[in-house]
Order: structure tokens, then C-alpha cells, then sequence
């Protein structure tokens, strides 16, 4: 099999890698679009493997079966909750790859080709992967350790960051630059190069707060298209430049329509000073002046005269692996011909669709699940609101109080309805670490408890009275 | 952001060769098209699915692998199979790994009946 | 149809010369792709708009004007530069005509306000 | 300038061009849409020229300013009516222009590389870009002699006329192949092939009816941007082949969307066998038996009580000029407070949005045009429809007979109306050639005119009267 078959071979890979992409943009199509995809990935290894001169099929197989190895346990036993830091870490090796093959390629060539024959178009090309890739894999490990909410990582902001970043740039761009004029020290900028973007991709994502890390991993992932991209120009192989493009370009507009359902823009996103926490709107204690905290019985004496009644999952949910409690309830209510519905906010939890995904877990009708926009006018007619682990997405800061961290982010309006019951184990803040004024609001009850457990209890209660 | 500097980088470079190779032109050509259909696939996408698309398509962006096996041949200098067989194994593991995940998540989504 | 025929016989090519050479490959990349993104680009459009869109595309299908004026160049023979010169005039007439009667088409459309 | 600069500058007319194409798509920016492909098409001669080794410039400034007289002067002098057919013609001109490039270029290099060196790539190439070409010509003229009604083109249509164009393909795949295979006597079998697909364009195209032009042109302007494209490979121009395949990619989806419009299948538009018009349900006599004619001054009076008119707008409307006609009626029953609208179908006149055209160049107000769904169900309600030289596209024979020729095709339901008015010079029929049972309809009346002087007269009575 001669490489120019590999070449037209690779045609087909192309035409599958568009077609999965487009799979994966609808609902129906999805599960198909992503095997495809898959495949396509095979067949360009196999391809690839058939087409070319010796290997070193020791070093291969080793290194395709650690990766697959590692790669499938971690995909496998994940947690769903702990996907969306997954994807993120995944997201880093592919931009870390990228950095080494060009990294090892200039190194080849500079030994056997020598520096002199190296065209600049190839120098530029590995600078470009080198620098993509390289804030690629940084940006993605601090995206990773923010979701994962890893103690050591903070939400850093200093005067003067953006300049940082800009210098940063430039210098790696100088880099590049010096990698292309003087192709002998090619090896040694390169690296330098590379140091300096792993330290860019760092301060670049440091200082965007946790709540935007899945539009971060978006731009990311476009990022490490790009790497991939830069990689195919470094081998002059068409595969890797359509699939690392598709990737950049797809994963922009993606960005952007995640953005959109954030309602934030994307320079608001990357770099948008939000002054910490602790120092907007007024402090916990003024706004929990008087909270009226409540008890499963006392919840279960207002399901039971309820007629309508909406449960508000959120990242509680998750934390407390709550969906089949959840479920049990809504059955019971359900069988007593109380209307249950679920309320859906786009980015409840810590993934899109997060909560769709744990609901449908537990067997929960697809259609009890309502998205924002069609319940929030309900909410008047509902009686009894029951938030579970919820907070940011039912936070009324979000319209009232334009310098909040949260300000503009679209709520679920909970605190229309007649009765709100918040299920969570303290008043301690949500993801963006604001107080929330629904908890105490006069229509609001508090029911401080581990989620799951709370529900079995306003069950039970149910049940005996 | 990164796109304008590629591409600045890319004219860059035509200064300093006195204008790049006839291949490195197509090449081009073939990126610019692969970013078109790129902007145009994607549509509206239900939040539901952003996940789902954002980790399958970081899969396929490990298309890198190919690069990572074309890297370390027999033969190179050992230094050049270390980072050849490091790039094998990440790439690999964003592959595999990415799109069993995907296929894990989208496990969970039910079609509407 | 067409479209198969032309595949058919690419391939058909490849076994006669024994494999294309690399910038073939190159080619008919970019020609996958565009065609994707020309399908991509084209989305639900007013019957309004059928016939200027149409007759808009047509005359992009006058780019052959590129190819005529490449082929009768200085020193061809006769023969070649009758055919060169007809094929501009042919495809001229299809560029400046389609693009002009697009436009006079569209003038006569309002916008709602 | 260097080739290879003019292959970069490329990449500039490729995304203008794209640009383009997009604008076309949305009524706001098709303006700007086609202006920016003609600068596309610009950049690309200039760049062109300014790339290559010496013109024989006189042939260009010849060839270019001839063609761009004649066509610049085609496009400006020709009706409104027309443009359909003219977009033919140039499609057509297109594709012969694709033929002749190939065969200049094919002799060019047969007399100066030698047969043997020809690769077989490019014969194929050369093969296709001929075979496409010529069936696009001649397909395309005769499109355009159907458009205008010449009256030698007939619908020709007999048995194994599907086996005799099977058999015309196959001859022109058999030439290509021994142009790949004896590249010695490339010439002869080009030109032999070429011959060959210019009756294999006459005879697709020749079969299918009229009213279908539009559609077969769309397909046919998809098969010379294929054409383009093909030269592209012979030139291994990247321009030509992306350019091309643009068209051809997008060509086809707007066939299949005005398919869709006329709901037709387009296997059933080029293949359908229809019997022939005549044959087809009962003939003229029988439907219209007793038919009932009518004034300007009757039409005048049943104006006068009317509260909701719907003018329906067809072909004749095109051929009498009557659109100013029928504003002036307009602007009088409105000033009376009559309510009244236009009922445009996607496929009423020559070309879709044909009536718009009309309407909006007498400056009749958009949104009187009510488009076939939103007006179809309002003629219950309306006293009087008067049908301004419309036919087909009022004809219930589309609804109710299965083997009509128009069978499926959705229609203007005036027949549901109080009382229908159709102007026009006869019984004769409409496009399609069959009898319209609407007119012999009992709410249903004939005024036999000229549909201007109709409208001017009737308007007349109402003043009078
Ligand atoms: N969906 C996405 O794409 C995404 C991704 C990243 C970040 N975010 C951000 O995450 C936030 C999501 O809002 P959210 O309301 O869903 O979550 P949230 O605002 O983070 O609030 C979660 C609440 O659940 C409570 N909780 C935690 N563990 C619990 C348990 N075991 N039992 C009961 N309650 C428990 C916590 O209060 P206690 O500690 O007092 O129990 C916390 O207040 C938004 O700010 C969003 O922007 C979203
Ligand atoms: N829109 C498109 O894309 C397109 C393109 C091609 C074909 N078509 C087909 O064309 C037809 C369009 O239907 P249509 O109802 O608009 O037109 P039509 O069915 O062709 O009928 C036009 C009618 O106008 C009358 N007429 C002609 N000149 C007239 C004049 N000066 N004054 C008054 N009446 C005059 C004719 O009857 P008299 O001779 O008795 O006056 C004829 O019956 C459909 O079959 C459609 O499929 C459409």
C-alpha cells in the first residue's frame, strides 16, 4: 500500500470525521455520530499503520496499549458527576501530544535533514503546535483542578494580569520567530517556547472563575484542534490538518453558543473582572438576617395539600447522588394525582445537562423535565417548590444586583411560587460563593440536610401521616 | 486569537522563504475549507448535548495520534522515540478515553418517546 | 449522477497509472471539502430567493473564465487559441451577464420593513 | 509575482466566494452577497493574469471584452420575464466555455508533451470536464427554448428513451476511457465524446415538461460548477475545483429545496412519465360546458359590496404588464376600506418569486403578499378572488385527479371562495396544457381579456359607477 493510497484512503476518514461531528449536533443522531467518529479514528490509525515504512511497533504497541489502557479505566470508572474535569484532562494530553510529536519531529529533522534544509513553513508550523498545544494542555489541567474544585487552586486575579498574558504571548511569539530565523538553536527555543506557553496556558485560565470552566474547556478543545492542525502542516498530513481544523472551528462556535446560554460573551468569560466574592452585594449575615428553617414532617403536610408541585434539582442533587430519592417521591406524590414537574436550568450542576443526565439515570420520565423558559412562567401557579441542592440557578441576585458575579446569568424564578422549600445541609454559598436572598425570602423554608436523606424523610412522613 | 497569529506566522514565514512551496498553498486551501465546514456544521445545539459534542469532538481532535506514530520511527535517536512514545500514549488515552466517555454520556440521555 | 461518474472514474485512473500523484490527493481533498461546505452553506431559503440564488451561483460557475484565460497563452498553436478565445468569450458572458441579471433581480426585491 | 503567490491570493477569492454563496441564502444580505462573489470573480482574473508567464493578450482583451459587451448587454435589455431563460443560456455558455478549456488544453499538451506523458489523471479530468460541458449546453439551451416557448421545442417523449440516454452515458464513459487508455488519439475521442454528451444533454432534458425549467435548470448549474471543477483537475487549478464544486455541491440542494417547493421528487421531475397532456382527464369540451362570462361593470358591482378581496396573481399577469393595473384597483378598494391581498404561489409565472417581482416593481405594499399557506385557508371568508391571468396554480384538477399532469402539486383553494373572477383572453389552457375545471365552477366567472385593459376597465365602472 503505497502513501499516496494512504493519502486517498484518508478522503474516506475525512468524510466520516464530518459526518460524525455532524452526528454529535443532534439528539437523535448523537450516539451514532460519536461511533462514527470512533471509527473514523480507527481507520486513520490503521491506515496510517499499513501506509508507512518501518516501525517501531515495540515502542507503538506499548504506547497504544498504556494510553488505551489508561485512557478506557478512566473513562470507565469516572463518576458522572467528575465527566466534565475528564473531558478536560483528556483535552490537556491531546495538547501535550501535540507539543511532543512536533517537538520530536524538529528534532529528527535537525539530526538527519540538519538545520539548513528546514523550510520555514515547517518552523512556523512546529512553533504554532508547540504554542497551541502547550497552553492547550496547562489551561486544560488548571480547567481540570478548578472543576474538581482541588483545594490548592484559587481564583487568582492581579492588577496588571492581562499585560502579563500579553507579554507572555508575545514572547513566545519572539520565540517562534527565533525558532524560524535561526533554525540551529531550533531545538532549544522550541522548548524554551514551550515552557513559556505552559505558563501562559496557566495564567490565561487561573483567573476565570469555576462557574465558565465548561465555556473554558469549549475554547480549549477548539484550542487543541488548532494544535492538531499546526501538527498536520509540521507533517504535511491533510488528515491531521482537516480534523484538527473541523475541531478548532466547531469548538469555537460552540464556545459561542455556550456563552450565548450563559448570557455572557466570551471576552466577558476570559476576561471579565469580577470583584471576589466576599466583596459584592451585602454579606451573608444581613442577608440571612431571619431565615425560617423547616422539618420533613412539616414539608410532607404541605405535599399533601398540594395540587402542583416543582422540584428544582441542582448541584446538590448530584453531590448527594439523590436522583432515586428523588424518584420515589415524585412516583408517591404522582400516584396521590399531585402534578410533579422538574425544573431544568441549563447549567445546574457543574456540566450542561447535567441534571438530565442523573434524572434520566433514575428512570425519570423524560418528559416531566421542563426547561426554563417554559416553566418559569408556572411558577405562579405552583404551590409548593422544592429545591433540591440547588443555589446560583434559583439565586434572584442574578436579576436584581448587576455587579454580582452572577449578574444576567438567566434563574429559575422558584421564589413566584407560593411555597419554596430548599433542601441543602447549611447556608453556605453556591458555585459563584454569593448568599442567596431566596433562602430568606418570607415565602421560603429551609430544610438543612444531605439531600438524599431529606427526601427519604419527607417521604416517610408522607407515608405514616 | 490563536488563528490570526497561525495565520500571521504563516505570511511570516513566505517573507522568510521567499514564498512557501506550491503544497504548503493547497495545504492551506484544504485548512481554510476544513474551518468553513467546521463553522458550518454546528447548529443549534440543545444545552443537553453540549457535553456530549464538546468531549466527542476533543476525541476526535486526538487525531494527533496519527502524528504520534508517524513520529517515532525505527532508527531515530532514542530522545526522539521517549517523546515519540509519550505523544503515542496521551494521544491514545484522549482518543480512547474521549470517546468512550462520550458514548458513556450519551448512554444517558433518552430520546424522547 | 455525475458526481459518481467523476468518482468512478478517478479511481478508474488510479489503477491505470498506478496510484495518482500526492497533489491529486491534495485536489480531490479540497474538492471533498468544498463540496461539503457547499452543502452546508445552502439552508432553508425563501422561493424568493430560488431564482436569484440560482442565477447567482451560475455565474460562480463562470470561475472556468480562470481556466480559458490560462489556456491560449502566446506561441499555442491555432487551434488552441481559437478555442481559448471562444472559451473566454463563453465564459465572460456567463460571469459579467449572471452576476449583472443577479443583481438586476434582487434590486427588484424590497425588504419587509 | 509568483505562481505561488497567485496560489495564496486564491485563498482570498475561495473565502470571498463562500461569503458570497452564504449572502445568497438570506433575502437581507443577497445583495451584498452577489456583489462580493462578482469582486470574488474579479480578484481571481486579476490575480490570475498578474500570476502567469505572457498572455497573448490581444485574444484576452478580445475574448473579455466581447463577452462582457454581450452579456453586460443581454442581462441589462432583457425583460423581467425573461431572466429565467437567460440564466439558462449563460449556464449553458458556462459549460461549453468548461468544454472548449479542456480540449484547448488537451491539444495544447498532446502537440507539446506528447501523448505519453500525459498522466492519466488529467485525461480523465479532460474526459469529464467535456462530458459534463456538453450535456450542460445543450440541456441548458433547450431549457431555455422551453422557457420561451419556441415553438419547435416540443415535449418529446418515447418508449426507452430512459435506455437511449443510458446508452448515450455509457458511449461517452466507453470514449473516456479510450482517451485514458490511448492518449495518442486523445483528440479525436475528446471531441468524438463531446458529440456525444451534447445529444445526451438535448435528450435529458427534452422529456421533461416546462414547468419543471426552473428545477432543471437549478440541477443543470449544479453540473457546470461540476464542469469547473473538473477543469480544475485538468488544470490542477485549486480555484476552479473549489469554486466548482461550491456551485455543484449547492446547485443540487437547491434543487432538492425547489423540489420540494413544487413537491415533486426530482427523480420524478427528470424521469416521470406523464401522458401526454391531452390524453390526460376529461377534455377541454366536457369541463367546460357551461361556463359562465362575465363584464367589467358585473365585476365592478360584486367589487362594490365586497368586504375581502384576494387578487391571485399567474403568468398572465407577466405577459399583460398588469401590475400597475392591478395597483391602482388595489389602492381604489382600500381607499373604500375594502380589504384586500395577494395570494402568491411559490411557483405562480415563470420563475419562483416571479409575482414578487412584479408586485414590488409597482410598488404594492410587501405585506399584502400573503404567501399560499397563510392565504389558503382564508377563502372562506372572502367574497371575491379575482385570478389576474393565473391558471395551473389555481387549477383543483392538482387536488383531485391523480394522473394530471400538476397532480399534487399544492394550489391557490380560490374555488373556496364566494365568487372566483378569472381574467384572461380564453379558454386556452395554462403551462401545464390542461383544462381548468375552476372556470366552469358555478361561483366562478369569465372576463375575456387582456388582463391590464380588464383591470383598467373595470376599475372605470367603479369609478362610474
Ligand atoms: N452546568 C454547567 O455547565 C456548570 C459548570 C460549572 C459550573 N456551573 C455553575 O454551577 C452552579 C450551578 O448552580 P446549582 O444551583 O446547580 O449549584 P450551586 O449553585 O453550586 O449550589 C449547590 C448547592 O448544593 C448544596 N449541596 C451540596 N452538597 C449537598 C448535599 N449533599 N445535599 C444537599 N445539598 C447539597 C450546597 O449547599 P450546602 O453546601 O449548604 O449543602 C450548594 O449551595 C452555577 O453557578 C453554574 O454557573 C455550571
Ligand atoms: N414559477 C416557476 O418557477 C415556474 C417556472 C416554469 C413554469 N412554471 C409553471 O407555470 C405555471 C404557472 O401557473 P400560472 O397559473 O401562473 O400560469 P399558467 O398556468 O401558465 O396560466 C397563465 C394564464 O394566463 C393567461 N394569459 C396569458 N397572457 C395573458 C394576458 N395578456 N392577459 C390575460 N391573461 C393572460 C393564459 O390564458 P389565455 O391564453 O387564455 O389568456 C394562461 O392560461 C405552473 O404550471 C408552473 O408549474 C412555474
Amino acid at each position: 500500500m503505497s502513501p499516496v493510497w494512504v493519502e486517498l484512503s484518508y478522503l474516506i476518514v475525512i468524510v466520516l470525521f464530518i459526518m460524525g461531528l455532524k452526528g454529535l449536533t443532534h439528539p437523535r443522531t448523537a450516539v451514532r455520530g460519536n461511533l462514527t467518529g470512533a471509527l473514523a479514528m480507527l481507520l486513520a490509525c490503521v491506515f496510517t499503520l499499513l501506509g508507512t515504512e518501518l516501525f517501531d511497533w515495540t515502542l507503538i504497541a506499548v504506547g497504544v496499549g498504556v494510553g488505551a489502557l489508561a485512557g478506557g479505566i478512566l473513562a470507565v470508572t469516572i463518576q458522572m458527576t467528575a465527566m466534565p474535569q475528564l473531558v478536560a484532562l483528556f483535552n490537556g494530553f491531546g495538547g501535550l501530544a501535540s507539543v511532543f510529536v512536533a517537538g520530536a519531529y524538529l528534532a529528527k529533522l535537525l539530526s538527519s535533514a540538519g538545520a539548513s534544509n528546514l523550510g520555514a513553513d515547517l518552523l512556523v508550523a512546529t512553533a504554532a503546535s508547540g504554542l497551541i498545544g502547550g497552553v492547550t494542555f496547562t489551561g486544560s489541567l488548571v480547567a481540570f483542578a478548578k472543576l474538581q474544585e482541588l483545594k490548592f487552586i484559587k481564583d487568582v486575579r492581579f492588577p496588571g494580569q492581562q499585560a502579563l498574558n500579553a507579554g507572555l504571548f508575545l514572547a513566545c511569539v519572539v520565540l517562534a520567530l527565533l525558532i524560524v530565523r535561526q533554525p540551529g538553536h531550533a531545538n532549544l527555543y522550541y522548548w524554551l517556547m514551550v515552557m513559556v506557553s505552559l505558563v501562559l496556558g496557566v495564567f490565561l485560565v487561573i483567573s476565570i472563575g469555576g462557574a465558565d470552566m465548561p465555556v473554558v474547556i469549549a475554547l480549549l478543545n477548539s484550542y487543541s484542534g488548532l494544535a492538531a492542525a499546526a501538527t498536520g502542516f509540521v507533517l504535511s498530513n491533510v488528515l491531521l490538518i482537516v480534523a484538527g481544523s473541523l475541531v478548532g472551528a466547531s469548538g469555537l462556535i460552540l464556545t459561542k453558543i455556550m456563552c450565548v446560554a450563559m448570557n455572557r460573551s466570551l471576552t466577558n468569560v476570559l476576561f471579565a473582572k469580577l470583584q471576589p466574592a466576599k466583596g459584592s452585594g451585602p454579606s451573608a449575615d444581613e442577608v440571612y438576617a431571619n431565615v425560617k428553617a423547616t422539618s420533613p414532617e412539616e414539608v410532607a403536610m404541605l405535599l399533601d395539600v398540594a395540587g402542583r408541585v416543582v422540584i428544582v434539582p441542582g448541584y446538590g442533587m448530584a453531590v448527594a447522588q439523590a436522583q432515586h430519592a428523588v424518584k420515589d417521591l415524585t412516583n408517591y406524590l404522582r400516584e396521590k394525582g399531585v402534578t410533579v414537574e422538574f425544573g431544568i436550568h441549563p447549567v445546574a450542576g457543574r456540566m450542561p445537562g447535567h441534571m438530565n443526565v442523573l434524572l434520566a439515570e433514575a428512570d425519570i420520565p423524560y418528559d416531566l423535565l421542563i426547561e426554563m423558559d417554559q416553566i418559569n412562567p408556572t411558577f405562579e401557579q405552583t404551590d409548593v417548590v422544592i429545591v433540591v441542592g440547588a443555589n446560583d440557578v434559583v439565586n434572584p441576585v442574578a436579576q436584581t444586583d448587576p455587579n454580582s458575579p452572577i449578574a444576567g446569568m438567566p434563574i429559575l424564578e422558584v421564589h413566584k411560587a407560593r411555597t419554596v422549600v430548599n433542601i441543602k445541609r447549611s447556608l453556605s454559598p453556591g458555585f459563584a460563593g454569593i448568599p442567596n436572598p431566596l433562602f430568606a425570602a418570607d415565602n421560603s423554608l429551609m430544610l438543612y440536610a444531605d439531600a438524599r436523606q431529606a427526601l427519604i424523610d419527607i417521604l416517610k412522613a408522607l407515608r405514616e401521616g | 486569537m490563536t488563528l490570526t497569529a497561525l495565520c500571521l506566522l504563516a505570511t511570516e514565514t513566505a517573507e522568510a522563504t521567499g514564498g512557501p512551496s506550491m503544497q504548503l498553498a493547497l495545504l492551506l486551501t484544504v485548512f481554510v475549507l476544513a474551518v468553513f465546514v467546521g463553522f458550518e456544521v454546528i447548529t443549534k445545539i440543545p444545552p443537553t448535548l453540549h457535553t456530549p459534542l464538546m468531549s466527542g469532538s476533543n476525541a476526535i481532535s486526538g487525531i494527533t495520534l496519527v502524528g504520534a506514530l508517524l513520529s517515532a520511527l525505527a532508527g531515530d535517536p532514542t530522545m526522539v522515540k521517549i517523546l515519540g512514545t509519550l505523544a503515542v500514549i496521551l494521544a491514545t488515552m484522549n482518543v480512547v478515553g474521549g470517546f468512550l466517555v462520550t458514548h458513556r454520556m450519551l448512554g444517558m440521555f433518552r430520546k424522547k418517546d
